[in-house]
């Protein structure tokens, strides 16, 4: 009787992911085909928030710039737990078709590690949805989030705070 | 007819001849090689003789051929449908020209994402700061060919 | 009635669980009809048509983190949903779904319901203020300058009302409502309509959450439980708006054949789909021009309406 | 409200006097760059841009590849309308190896730099509603969209990153079945597109968010450079098409979209109506293409050294491509000259004096798009 209620708890986390929508890269345009008419992820449940403080997943949609790093970091430390990470796009995992530039983060995975990873130069929207049922199953199964045991992002965002402490003041920037 | 004019206080002034520049796909281009001290005054020149339109500006580092900075100002007049072409040498180790921002405001920015790429300093510029790169690779004149690139790892 | 009945009431139907009903009715009302408009299909999957998609949302923020991050007043933080919630909840105990199916009905029902409603701009403020962050800032201060313009509309439109039956007592409102107080009301109706949009931050009139400018206003930093609390009172503002909508201007649970509050539930679901369907075609505006539509446009034409009733009245 | 020409550098007032408000890097409407704000109360008293936060530095990156496999890169300048951007390298490295395409390549060409107008076009329309928080023409957008991503996944094996147009011709074959997923393509925006442009363009509350909101004069156009619809908006007729014709665009009878009042609803008027434009290019193309020729010309491994300038029309503006060649397999230097990396400083001069809401209507009118922004 008690764990059926407890999955009653597991279901409800599994079925209502909403997301925050971390528009870094291209493949943000493929993530946009997905909220409209012809593949409709709400259909699923999932919901783009516009504030990380109410998201249960983030998506890295493709490219991290050196830039955009620490703002990935302090994104991520925004939102509540449980928290996951889904990635998309070849720039996520190694940087793609960028892996000798300077300025495009290539360990993207060491940092963040994402529970889910979707190939592709950009994914097809249809892969998209197969990876965010496969987040839905790993939430279901209440698995701990890969980036919060292995994940090197603790140290970064903290060397990134350092160096700036002005962004460390900014109340909106800095997460629980 | 802002063209011929320019032409020839062109040649009056600073002694430089329009020469052909054929490798524009979109029009007729003419180039004017002139000395590095001269831009403002003929930035200011071609504004007068209705080049109105600053495209680009597109330094190219031609070091490891053994020569020096090269900066390639694009101006277009937009009733003559006439491109002109500013070509300036710089040398390699503390490049510096004036800015022309004050004349072609759009150059503030080209500007400013050269300074960054090249380490072009920009002389009279208001606001030689970080534009597009971090402050990792401040300093480091990305875009020269004696920085070879290498894989980024945090 | 004796005590069981009124605990009934309370926590069963209207009460408590009711409200919590017509939150997960609204969410997921508003996603399917939104996404409809959209061309698309909206919540499918979870349960038949998807109707248990919005259990599974409410079940999942409430097992979220609650996070105070550390600039924010920590007991106000906490202390302003809950107090949201629990004045919006107080306006419900007043509608009347079917004749003798209340919770509290007085002679002063309508500015009773209109007094608590009033509270809610210095909650809201005080939900962005709490938050020691800009963008629940400028959202707060927002919430105060919209719903101050938009509740004076409301309020005079309201009051024609009552001034034509000459109460402010739902049940007897809807008790004397004919065709000829429908007409006689219709201006008060298309201003009260506006009006519950504007006080209830419905789109377009969502200033205070633009999403596109500020983020999500005042709901920026709340997490879990004090974010349903917040959004689940938004809801609710907006069903006991329509509610009264419904109760003042459209006859309540009055109407032919079918039972009392089934008529109430199908004119409050046209309610509803008006909402709905202002959402999903009306951009935002702006909010000077919203101040200027109010006070400009609304207000005059409120007190035009009180004077025409008046003047009907005296016939 | 344009306050003449001059930027702020300095802190306005005193401290404490004005929030400022970082405007991005995540937040829903900005996209990938932070626009600081300074704000008294709602009105916004300066803006400063900074961009950075897509960078991938191409520029130096195409160094390093070959004239053909540069492709991957440069279309990767931009996602939203990769088809022009690669149309343009094609042209540079054909004239730096003087060679010529047959006519036939050159329609298809058109083709499809007009399908990733459109395509992206209608994304921009979607946004600017998108940026008054309503998404139901967002929405109806994306699903005509999607009957052209139909035909460029059929062609090209891509939705979004093609790399349909190589140096010296086409990727493949146009085959039947392409062509009559374009032409249903088309049917399909003939059919729906009047009613939409109605509904879009009669928008009472859009006209009156957008009407008279962020003005460009014209001599602002001048002063920086402002490409593309932005531009057009505000009466410059700049349309590298007409203007200097490459890829036979002179065989094609069009409208230039030109409008006078320079405001955010000009703007928004001319990308909605370009798309018609494109359609009736697309139409002429399919209609006038020749079918003698081959497909794809040989372009040498090595280039003879030399430099070549060119231009196109993309769909956010004129796009330069100054490519430098030292006889090597690859580019020796390249700058990507993109426009909206000239529009974005527009911004700073017009947003002040507005309200903090019109941020970002003035932003999503300038119709930005990041990856050609940073590059």
């Amino acid at each position: 009787m008690l764990t059926k209620f407890l999955d009653f708890f597991g279901w409800a986390r599994s079925h209502s992911p909403w997301m925050v929508h971390y528009c870094s890269g291209c493949c943000s345009l493929e993530i946009l085909a997905l909220m409209g008419p012809r593949f409709d992820w709400e259909r699923y449940g999932f919901l783009p928030v516009p504030s990380p403080r109410q998201a249960d997943f983030i998506v890295i949609t493709g490219l991290i710039s050196r830039k955009v790093l620490p703002v990935l970091l302090m994104t991520y430390d925004q939102m509540p737990r449980p928290r996951y990470v889904f990635a998309i796009g070849a720039c996520a995992f190694d940087g793609g078709p960028y892996y000798d530039s300077t300025s495009v983060v290539t360990n993207v995975p060491e940092i963040l590690p994402p529970d889910v990873f979707v190939a592709g130069c950009p994914p097809t929207p249809e892969a998209i949805l197969d990876g965010l049922l496969e987040m839905k199953k790993i939430i279901r199964e209440r698995r701990e989030a890969r980036a919060e045991k292995e994940g090197t992002w603790r140290e970064i965002l903290k060397k990134e705070l350092e160096k700036n402490p002005l962004l460390a003041k900014q109340p909106f920037f800095v997460g629980g | 007819m802002g063209f011929e004019r320019l032409k020839k206080l062109m040649k009056t002034y600073f002694g430089v001849e329009a020469q052909e520049y054929p490798q524009n796909a979109v029009t007729k281009t003419y180039l004017f090689q002139i000395q590095p001290v001269h831009i403002r005054e003929v930035a200011k020149l071609l504004k007068e003789n209705g080049f109105n339109f600053f495209h680009t500006l597109s330094p190219v580092d031609y070091s490891p051929k053994g020569r020096g900075l090269e900066l390639n100002y694009f101006f277009e007049s937009i009733e003559e449908k006439i491109w002109v072409v500013i070509r300036t040498e710089l040398p390699l180790d503390n490049p510096e020209i004036d800015s022309i921002h004050d004349i072609y405001p759009a150059a503030e920015a080209c500007e400013r994402e050269e300074w960054e790429k090249f380490g072009i300093n920009f002389k009279g510029h208001p606001r030689l700061k970080p534009l597009l790169l971090d402050d990792t690779l401040q300093g480091k004149w990305v875009q020269r060919k004696a920085y070879v690139p290498e894989p980024h790892r945090d | 009635m004796d005590w069981g009945e009124i605990l009934f009431r309370t926590l069963v139907f209207p009460g408590v669980s009711f409200l919590l009903l017509v939150i997960f009715a609204t969410f997921y009302l508003e996603r399917k009809l939104v996404a409809d408009m959209h061309g698309r299909t909206g919540p499918y999957y979870v349960g038949p048509y998807g109707i248990l998609q919005t259990v599974a949302d409410i079940f999942k923020i409430l097992q979220k983190e609650v996070i105070i991050h550390r600039e924010a007043d920590k007991v106000l933080f906490l202390v302003v949903p809950a107090f949201a919630f629990l004045m919006v909840s107080l306006v419900a105990a007043f509608i009347p779904y079917d004749k003798d199916l209340w919770i509290v009905s007085t002679p002063y029902d309508l500015i009773i319901s209109l007094a608590l409603l009033t509270s809610l701009p210095a909650i809201f403020l005080f939900a962005g203020w709490v938050s020691k962050s800009k963008y629940p800032f400028i959202g707060g201060i927002r919430v105060i300058n919209q719903l101050i313009s938009g509740e004076i509309p409301l309020w005079l439109a309201g009051l024609s009302v009552a001034l034509w039956y000459g109460t402010f007592n739902y049940v007897e409102i809807v008790e004397k409502f004919d065709i000829i107080g429908f007409l006689v009301n219709l201006i008060g109706f298309a201003i009260f309509l506006v009006a519950i949009l504007i006080v209830a931050d419905r789109p377009p009139f969502d200033i205070p959450e633009a999403e596109q400018e500020i983020v999500y206003g005042f709901l920026t930093e709340y997490t879990g439980l004090g974010y349903l609390l917040l959004a689940g009172a938004k809801f609710l503002e907006v069903f006991v708006l329509a509610a009264m909508t419904v109760t003042l201007f459209l006859g309540g649970f009055k109407g032919p054949f079918l039972p009392g509050w089934a008529w109430f539930f199908i004119k409050l679901f046209f309610v509803y789909y008006l909402a709905f369907a202002i959402r999903a075609s009306t951009p935002r505006i702006r909010l000077d021009q919203l101040i200027k539509l109010t006070w400009k446009v609304l207000v005059p034409l409120a007190l035009l309406n009180i004077v025409l009733i008046i003047l009907l009245k005296g016939f | 409200m344009y306050k003449g020409a001059q930027i702020i550098t300095e802190p306005v007032g005193k401290e404490g006097d004005l929030m400022i408000l970082n405007w991005g890097v995540q937040h829903p409407a900005s996209g990938p760059m932070r626009i600081k704000v300074w704000l008294d109360g709602e009105t916004i008293v300066k803006v400063e841009n900074d961009p950075g936060y897509v960078t991938r530095n191409l520029e130096k990156l195409l160094e390093y590849r070959t004239w053909e496999s540069a492709i991957v890169n440069v279309e990767r300048i931009c996602f939203i309308d990769d088809l022009g951007t690669l149309l343009n390298w094609a042209l540079a490295v054909e004239k730096l190896a003087e060679i010529e395409v047959p006519k036939k390549v050159q329609y298809f060409r058109v083709i499809l730099a007009e399908v990733g107008r459109i395509v992206s076009h209608l994304i921009g329309i979607g946004s600017m509603f998108g940026a008054l928080g309503v998404a139901t023409p967002m929405m109806w957008v994306l699903a005509i969209r999607e009957y052209y991503l139909d035909f460029l996944e059929h062609y090209s094996g891509y939705r979004i990153s093609t790399a349909s147009i190589v140096p010296g011709g086409l990727k493949a074959e146009p085959t039947k079945e392409d062509f009559e997923l374009l032409k249903k393509a088309i049917e399909e925006t003939k059919k729906r597109w009047p009613e939409y442009k109605e509904v879009f363009k009669d928008n009472p509350t859009l006209v009156e968010r957008y009407k008279g909101v962020g003005v460009i004069p014209k001599d602002l156009v001048f002063e920086l450079g402002l490409r593309g619809p932005v531009a057009r908006a505000s009466g410059v007729d700049y349309d590298v098409r007409t203007r200097y014709p490459y890829s036979s665009y002179e065989d094609f009878d069009f409208n230039v979209i030109v409008k006078e009042e320079g405001d955010a609803y000009a703007r928004f008027l001319v990308v909605l109506e370009e798309i018609e434009e494109s359609v009736k290019i697309i139409e002429q193309a399919l209609e006038g293409m020749p079918t003698e020729g081959k497909w794809k010309v040989r372009v040498p491994k090595k280039i003879k050294a030399g430099e070549a300038y060119s231009a196109v029309e993309w769909s956010r503006g004129s796009m330069d491509y100054h490519v430098i060649s030292d006889g090597g397999t690859g580019p020796y230097r390249v700058k990507i000259s993109a426009p909206s990396f000239m529009n974005i400083w527009a911004l700073e001069r017009i947003a002040p004096g507005h309200k903090l809401a019109d941020l970002a209507t003035i932003f999503a009118s300038l119709y930005i798009c990041h990856g050609d922004l940073d590059r």
